[in-house]
């Protein structure tokens, strides 16, 4: 075979700028590249296969392994499906914990995407400040519910424990350090203008791909289209939060960024929401001894919005005390794999990361 | 609501040849079950003629006794917030099915995983050979008469210890010395 | 008989037979084309002084030869290159076709060179510049490839300069009635304002396009590259510089005796620092390696062109020394591209790669001469350097100091491109039949490397000479006041001791090299360049991992407006002048190249013959 | 005999000097960034810990006489510049070979080992670490331009191109070059931010991108080459600029205080500040650097 | 007397100091302990005071972390990383399924025990570990380089046929190049 005319450049498994272990096979002349193939694999961990051995709580917890930066979207997915089909309806407050978990959750996650993409661009004071300060976080996480980052929390049937004592003001508190705290972040980043010039005008999804593609999440959003599953097609309780859509036009990093900024400050006045308007009352059901518990057939398609856009689980049962199937749609399953082989082909080496951050992948999720 | 899911159904089925076709208001979902070979058209019309332009998700499920491969699409519709389930059943011993990447992008990627995961082929579908298993020569892994335990246990040597440490906790006491009351015995599993 | 003559005929004669002996057969054609260019040099360095001179008489006119001591200089350039390239010519024209036709003009340009320097009156000077020049286009367009395009914007532009030249030549003899340069020098001072001008300033056209000054250069990267790398040697290193020793001579002893002359240096030297600095952005955007020091001769001629316009003593020593040097780096450079050619069958930076274990001599001597372009301490290329930015800040030209910085700095992105593309990077498996380059064509890189260092060491071997040819024009002696030895100052006192700076370096090289090179050397193994952290994926076959395309795109991308908006439309509307010319010369004379070419070579001979009588 | 003893152990005595200063440096700008980023951070001497283990690690394999070649001239260079700058004022051990240090030539030879290492990381045959260099290279050419304008004011302001005299004119005048023509300083200053390749202008051996670039392939001996010789000329660099805008220093306290202030101007705009793109750092000294070095040259002219 | 002896050991107890203070990790997320790894290194556990730092290629890093499960295909690339890297290299197991598999236990994909493929000088246990736990392995780590126990490297080397045969029994397209030390 002759010898290639573009020059190959392996970004990943094993590099720094790489979002987890995934790998782009970039071809590139000068620093443009000119073709993107994208290899995904390396975590693919046959959870799908392994629910199909595990009963319904067992199952439950291999699904918040998903994708690691926020496990509670999809146990939430997966605990609302499994109540679609054996018709469970669980407690008020179960579903205003619920809420409050995901929007930790969300906080969290966009945290860590701060973090992602400074380091993306070598801003790695960035990092260092929205990690750390990602800790207050998970303490309230670990508080709850005894782990930092898989919480097996949100529980088919309500949530696995109530709030601890004093729970809800150690929230308001974290809240009000991340408010005090977020002014320095738009400093750090938002405001520096080299950090305005490495992500304006890159890395632009096109319109038309974005309908084709079915494009969710941020990169959505930013393309001027205001589309939330919170409010498209609500779940738990949050048609009775008020909160807004943040959306931009510039369809490019920089617009991206914008957005999550945005849904930062939404997370944080959800969660006081929640907290003033959480009722008394259950945080579950009492479910029967998981061994025996079987569950009618039919399927159910639960959708939620995670930090990156919608995610899904398809749940199908057979009757029995185990999943039939459960197979779960993560939101970077179209945007790693056909639409980053889009967006890349044109773009710099230099930018490669930052567009990677920017639209959210994360490998875990498409492989399963 | 239920009038108007009444109305889709009816509009598809006047169309398309249906197997079976199903609401269910609470969710906002149409079901309907339609011949392989519709699939493409119906799709076409669904995204182009009734809006439907989102494809949520699209799956396989292996129905082993019946010896069938069920393939869905499950679509929605920003606008009216209805779903759509669209599914057809292959033969398992046979699972041919034609390209749809054009109709939707995405697809291709699903394709891809389904072709490799089942086995499922897609006649028309341009794309690398492996997806996410590298190297993989035994059958397609997610179809259900692969039995993933056994595999595991002929390829890869299980630690030796993990049998007997079924109950952690008494094993660490056991090693530590430590007593457990007997109240807290039962909880330990 | 005259030992000038003597050479003179023995170059032209010898020409003629080493043509004509390939019938004999291909090993006589090579040792005749050896003793042809040996002997001559030879006669030349034991022979010729600075008091021969001899007269020879046609019906009315007179040719006088002599040496000077600037054309003896520029003679070490051309006979000390001549033999050089003659042995590497040997090495590389080995089985090739119309060998003859190739040995023929390449000893009658280097016999035409000869003539020129030895001159003294401009019937002769010219009638050998036109040999000159024909002899090199016979050889630019001897591949026979793009003959229209390429052989005919050389010969537009030298006949330009020709007819410029030779306007200026019937001014001066209209008004001086002497063709004699010396008579030229004394009438100068008298003549009318518009004459002192407009005579320097027709010469300077003719000479400009030898030189590659900038509006002028446009045939030289073409011309350059395609020509064979022997030749190219020459006409880079020897050839351009019979365009500096003219200016030398109009710039030193017309324009520096009247108070204008200071205009039209000023316009030069702009226009020569622009040339440097723009053929250096478009040599670091070439692919090719001939063509990139096509462009890479251009920009270092302008720096040349640079000190000898400025005019102050250090810059004309500066001036000359590069010369000199730019004679010795880039003619063992384009051997190096000759040989590589020779041995893979392209020049192409993007198809060669890692030939560095294969031919490591061509690589040793393509990074000592790429280090002395570069200007880097401590060889030879970094004395021209110091003297030239120092002469620069003390006339203060400022502006030139930070363009020529600017052109030398960029510089080092095509230096590294062309280490890079042929000899560094992945070793592929295509290029793994290569063979080091024959002993003939090494040997002559490697002495011209190793006068690179010498040089750098110890520049008095030359710049001796140039004293003596700056005293020549009436310059203050030098030695001692802005040099001495390998100790070289400036006017405020400033000074740099080479040789200590060159023991220096390699006693801390060495050092260093013991403790780091052998050290981890030998506690190393030698892996192939496949072997390497690929992000722990393993290469597939045809994948390529070498990075030679678009090598410099950032920064081309950054320089994209200057390359743009400016030099790229004037340069196309220039070409396309020209080409509109060749049209219309086409359509009268209906012939190829060659054919018009001599013919308008015997029309310039009989004019000059009888133009004493044409003009009264 | 014993001036060469005497100017051997100066040399010895000036590297010596130059590394420690140089490590200590790089470890008090990691603790510095820490401190920026709420970390407690390393202890100052890591630098010397992680420089001894890569001495001390296996260097196993290499990819042929440029290779091994490379940070050989890095480190030559290095020493070399570190010889020529005079590194205090009127000392005799300093002086090594200063011959008055001349400018031209100090920028020429700063040059030298960069190239140097680029030719050992082509020999590498690893793409990012060619990227990295033509990268490495084009900064070069962005940087070079403001730094020489700055050069050329003070030098045709005090008509002398030796460092020495730049120092001692600025004590018989009994004022730094830095109030004299502050347009130059500023001018250098900006060049020297892309001289010491931290953030933004770390383009060259960017991890998220090219997964440290020219370095790729350099591990264990390798790489603690490369990283003394750029603690030297890290000193180097700052020794220049302190001599040149500061009037030197008269003994090592005052040296190591002032080249530490300057130190923690490229630091401190680097913590806070993400990478450039390549063209935009190579534009980005034609923009307001440039402009500086102009005044520069016009204030030393005209004023 | 033979000084040479307690050169020796000398000059062997300043490296492993040295080399125990000055830990290069590769940054290689293999599994989905990685997300652990950024907490770790950041303000509130900071374990750059323990010398730790990220070494972007294999060539430069001291420390291969293995975050989490191993799938078969990042096997393949584990094991090319790790003949890269320079000795001595130390290979920390992180996460229970690092130890025995964890909860992937029936997988056809993960493997089951790391130390099968590669020599491991510390297990991290839990899932996932806490940064705590994390610094604290970094510390077992240090207490073995120190104690002159951590040579993985070497048993890599001597055992080199028995790590091949096992890696081998599961990488089916053995396409590699000769591991070079």
């Amino acid at each position: 075979m002759k010898r290639e005319r573009a020059t190959t450049l392996y970004f990943g498994p094993q590099h720094p700028g790489i979002t987890g272990n995934m790998m782009i096979r970039l071809k590139v002349e000068g620093d443009t590249i000119v073709k993107a193939t994208t290899e995904v694999g390396y975590l693919h961990r046959a959870f799908e296969k392994l629910v199909e051995k595990r009963n319904w709580v067992q199952s439950f917890t291999l699904m918040c392994r998903f994708c690691v930066p926020e496990p509670d979207p999809v146990e939430n997915t997966y605990a609302r499906a499994v109540e679609m089909i054996a018709g469970i309806e669980i407690p008020e407050r179960a579903k205003w914990i619920r809420v409050l978990i995901l929007e930790l959750a969300r906080m969290s996650s966009l945290l860590l995407w701060h973090a992602g993409q400074g380091h993306s661009l070598g801003l790695y004071t960035m990092g260092q400040w929205s990690v750390g300060d990602r800790n207050y976080i998970l303490d309230l996480f670990e508080e709850l519910t005894g782990a930092r980052i898989y919480h097996m929390y949100v529980w088919p049937g309500g949530v696995r424990k109530d709030f601890p004592e004093g729970f809800e003001d150690r929230v308001l508190k974290v809240m009000d350090y991340f408010e005090n705290k977020l002014p320095d972040y738009d400093n750090l980043l938002f405001e520096n203008s080299i950090f305005q010039k490495r992500t304006q005008g890159v890395g632009i999804v096109n319109p038309e791909q974005i309908i084709e593609h079915g494009v969710v999440g941020q990169p959505l959003r930013a393309a001027g289209i205001k589309s939330d599953i919170r409010i498209d097609d609500s779940y738990e309780v949050y048609d009775k939060l008020k909160f807004d859509i943040p959306t931009q036009t510039g369809s490019d990093i920089w617009a991206r960024a914008l957005v999550r900024r945005a849904e930062l400050r939404e997370s944080i006045s959800i969660i006081r929401q929640v907290i003033g308007k959480i009722p008394k009352g259950d945080f579950n059901v009492k479910l029967p001894n998981p061994q025996k518990w079987t569950i009618p057939a039919g399927d159910a398609f639960a959708r939620a919005e995670s930090v990156r856009g919608e995610v899904g689980m398809y749940l199908v049962s057979d009757g029995g005390n185990k999943p039939r199937r459960a197979h779960f749609r993560g939101a970077a399953y179209v945007h790693a794999v056909s639409l980053l082989e889009d967006v890349l082909v044109g773009a710099n080496i230099a930018d490669v990361s930052a567009i990677m951050n920017s639209l959210g992948t994360c490998p875990p999720e498409i492989e399963r | 609501m239920e009038t108007f899911l009444e109305k889709i159904k009816d509009r598809i089925s006047v169309n398309f040849e249906l197997d079976r076709s199903s609401i269910d208001v609470e969710r906002k979902r149409v079901d309907v079950q339609i011949k392989k070979e519709q699939i493409p058209s119906i799709l076409r019309y669904l995204k182009e003629n009734m809006n439907f332009r989102h494809l949520m998700h699209a799956s396989v499920v292996d129905w082993l006794e019946e010896g069938k491969f069920e393939v869905l699409f499950m679509l929605w519709t920003p606008k009216e917030k209805i779903r759509v389930f669209v599914r057809t059943k292959l033969d398992r011993d046979n699972p041919v099915m034609e390209n749809l990447d054009m109709i939707w992008p995405q697809l291709n990627t699903y394709e891809r995983e389904f072709k490799e995961m089942y086995g499922i082929e897609f006649t028309g579908l341009v794309a690398p050979e492996e997806f996410i298993l590298e190297d993989w020569e035994g059958p397609p892994p997610m179809r259900r008469d692969f039995d993933t335990e056994a595999y595991a246990k002929d390829v890869f040597s299980e630690r030796i210890g993990r049998e007997d440490a079924q109950d952690v906790r008494e094993t660490i006491a056991k090693r530590s010395g430590e007593v457990i009351p007997d109240f807290a015995k039962k909880h330990s599993r | 008989m005259n030992i000038i003559i003597l050479i003179l005929i023995l170059f032209f004669l010898g020409a003629i037979i080493t043509a004509f002996s390939g019938k004999i057969s291909a090993l006589v054609q090579d040792i005749l084309f050896l003793i042809v260019l040996v002997v001559p040099a030879v006669l030349f360095f034991t022979g010729v002084d600075m008091n021969t001179e001899s007269i020879i008489t046609f019906s009315q006119a007179q040719l006088t030869f002599g040496m000077t001591p600037l054309s003896y200089y520029f003679s070490l350039i051309v006979m000390g290159l001549a033999v050089l390239a003659g042995f590497y010519t040997v090495g590389q024209m080995n089985g090739k076709k119309r060998k003859g036709y190739y040995y023929l003009n390449y000893i009658l340009s280097i016999g035409a060179m000869f003539g020129i320097l030895m001159s003294k009156d401009f019937i002769s000077f010219f009638i050998f510049w036109e040999i000159m020049t024909w002899a090199s286009y016979l050889i630019v367009i001897y591949n026979g490839k793009n003959v229209q395009k390429i052989g005919i914007k050389y010969f537009v532009m030298s006949a330009i300069g020709a007819y410029a030249m030779l306007m200026a030549i019937v001014l001066i003899h209209s008004i001086t009635g002497s063709f004699l340069i010396t008579d030229l020098i004394s009438e100068y001072t008298g003549m009318t304002q518009g004459m002192q001008l407009l005579i320097p300033a027709l010469l300077l056209i003719g000479f400009g396009v030898k030189a590659a000054l900038m509006p002028l250069h446009i045939w030289a990267p073409d011309a350059y590259s395609n020509a064979p790398m022997s030749y190219t040697a020459i006409f880079s290193g020897a050839l351009s510089k019979m365009g500096i020793y003219g200016m030398v001579i109009v710039f030193l002893s017309l324009l520096s005796k009247v108070p204008e002359g200071a205009l039209i240096r000023d316009i030069v030297a702009w226009l020569a620092a622009i040339t440097a600095a723009i053929s250096t952005l478009w040599a670091i955007k070439q692919d090719d390696a001939k063509r990139l020091l096509a462009y890479s001769s251009i920009g270092q001629l302008g720096y040349i062109i640079i000190g000898v316009a400025i005019g102050t003593p250090m810059s004309i020593i500066a001036g000359l020394f590069l010369a000199f040097m730019h004679g010795v780096f880039k003619s063992a450079l384009f051997m190096v591209v000759g040989a590589v050619e020779k041995q893979t069958g392209t020049t192409d930076l993007t198809e060669v790669t890692g030939l560095i274990r294969k031919m490591p001599w061509t690589f040793l001597a393509a990074l000592i001469s790429i280090i002395a372009l570069a200007g880097i301490p401590p060889l030879g290329g970094f004395v021209g350097k110091w003297m030239l930015y120092e002469s620069l800040i003390l006339s203060d030209h400022f502006m030139l100091v930070i363009l020529v910085f600017f052109s030398s700095t960029a510089a080092f992105l095509y230096c590294y491109k062309i280490l890079f593309g042929f000899f560094l990077g992945q070793e592929e498996k295509e290029w793994a039949h290569v063979k080091e380059a024959p002993a003939i064509m090494i040997v002559p890189m490697v002495i011209l490397s190793i006068s690179s260092i010498v040089l750098g060491t110890y520049p008095q071997l030359i710049l001796k000479p140039i004293n003596a040819a700056m005293m020549s024009f009436g310059l203050p002696d030098t030695y001692g006041n802005l040099w001495k030895e390998s100790i070289l100052f400036n006017k405020w006192g400033n000074q740099i001791a080479l040789a200590p700076i060159m023991y220096g370096i390699m006693l801390v090289f060495v050092i260093v090299t013991i403790f780091l090179f052998f050290r981890n050397r030998s506690r190393t193994r030698y892996v192939t360049t496949k072997d390497i952290s690929t992000s722990g994926e393993i290469i597939k076959e045809h994948e390529n991992l070498t990075f030679s395309r678009g090598f410099f795109q950032p920064f081309l991308r950054a320089v994209e407006p200057v390359m743009k908006r400016q030099i790229d439309k004037y340069m196309l509307s220039f070409a396309k002048g020209v080409e509109d010319l060749f049209e219309f010369t086409r359509r009268i004379y209906n012939g190829n190249g060659q054919t018009y070419a001599i013919y308008a070579m015997i029309f310039l001979i009989i004019l000059l013959m009888f133009g004493k009588n044409l003009l009264g | 005999m014993e001036g060469i003893l005497m100017s051997i152990l100066g040399a010895i005595a000036t590297f010596l000097l130059a590394f420690v200063v140089g490590m200590t440096y790089g470890g008090i700008r990691r603790k510095v960034i820490a401190r920026v980023q709420n970390r407690y951070g390393p202890p100052i001497y890591q630098n010397f810990i992680d420089a001894f283990k890569l001495f001390s690690k296996t260097t196993a394999v290499h990819h042929g006489a440029m290779h091994l070649l490379g940070p050989a001239f890095l480190m030559v260079s290095a020493v070399v510049a570190l010889m020529i700058i005079p590194v205090l004022r009127d000392n005799i051990w300093f002086t090594n070979l200063n011959f008055k240090g001349d400018l031209i030539f100090l920028i020429y030879i700063m040059t030298f080992g960069p190239l140097g290492m680029a030719l050992g990381a082509g020999q590498t045959g690893n793409p990012n670490s060619a990227i990295g260099v033509t990268r490495g290279l084009s900064q070069m050419v962005g940087f070079e331009i403001p730094w020489v304008m700055a050069l050329v004011a003070l030098m045709i302001k005090y008509n002398t191109t030796s460092v020495v005299d730049l120092m001692n004119v600025q004590n018989e005048v009994g004022q730094w070059l830095i109030f004299q023509n502050p347009f130059a300083f500023v001018a250098a200053i900006l060049a020297s931010l892309g001289m010491f390749r931290y953030a933004p202008f770390n383009i060259v051996g960017a991890p998220t991108e090219l997964a440290s670039g020219p370095a790729s392939e350099n591990g264990g001996k390798f790489l603690f080459t490369m990283m003394s010789a750029g603690s030297v000329f890290a000193f180097v660099k700052l020794t220049l600029l302190v001599d040149v805008f500061f009037g030197g220093a008269s003994n090592l306290i005052e040296l190591v205080i002032k080249t530490f202030l300057l130190y923690m101007i490229p630091v401190m705009y680097g913590v806070v500040n993400p990478r450039y793109r390549t063209e935009q750092a190579v534009t980005y000294f034609w923009g307001w650097p440039l402009l500086f070095g102009f005044l520069a040259i016009i204030y030393s002219v005209y004023f | 007397m033979d000084y040479g002896i307690y050169q020796d050991k000398l000059t062997r107890i300043v490296t492993d100091i040295a080399r125990s203070h000055s830990l290069w990790i590769l940054a290689y997320g293999t599994g989905c302990g990685a997300i652990e790894v950024p907490a770790t290194m950041t303000s509130r556990y900071d374990a750059e005071r323990l010398g730790v730092r990220g070494a972007a290629t294999p060539r430069q890093a001291d420390v291969l972390m293995i975050t989490g499960y191993l799938t078969v295909k990042t096997l393949k690339r584990v094991i090319r990383v790790y003949e890269q890297m320079q000795d001595p290299k130390y290979v920390i197991g992180f996460g229970s399924c690092a130890v025995n598999g964890g909860m992937y236990w029936d997988s056809y994909n993960t493997i089951k025990q790391l130390d099968l493929y590669l020599p491991v000088d510390v297990y991290i246990s839990g899932c996932m570990p806490r940064p705590e736990a994390v610094l604290e392995g970094f510390a077992k780590l240090q207490e073995q380089i120190r104690a002159g126990e951590a040579r993985g490297a070497t048993k890599y080397k001597d055992n080199l046929d028995y790590y091949r045969g096992n890696q081998k029994k599961i990488i089916k397209n053995w396409d590699f190049p000769d591991y070079n030390w």
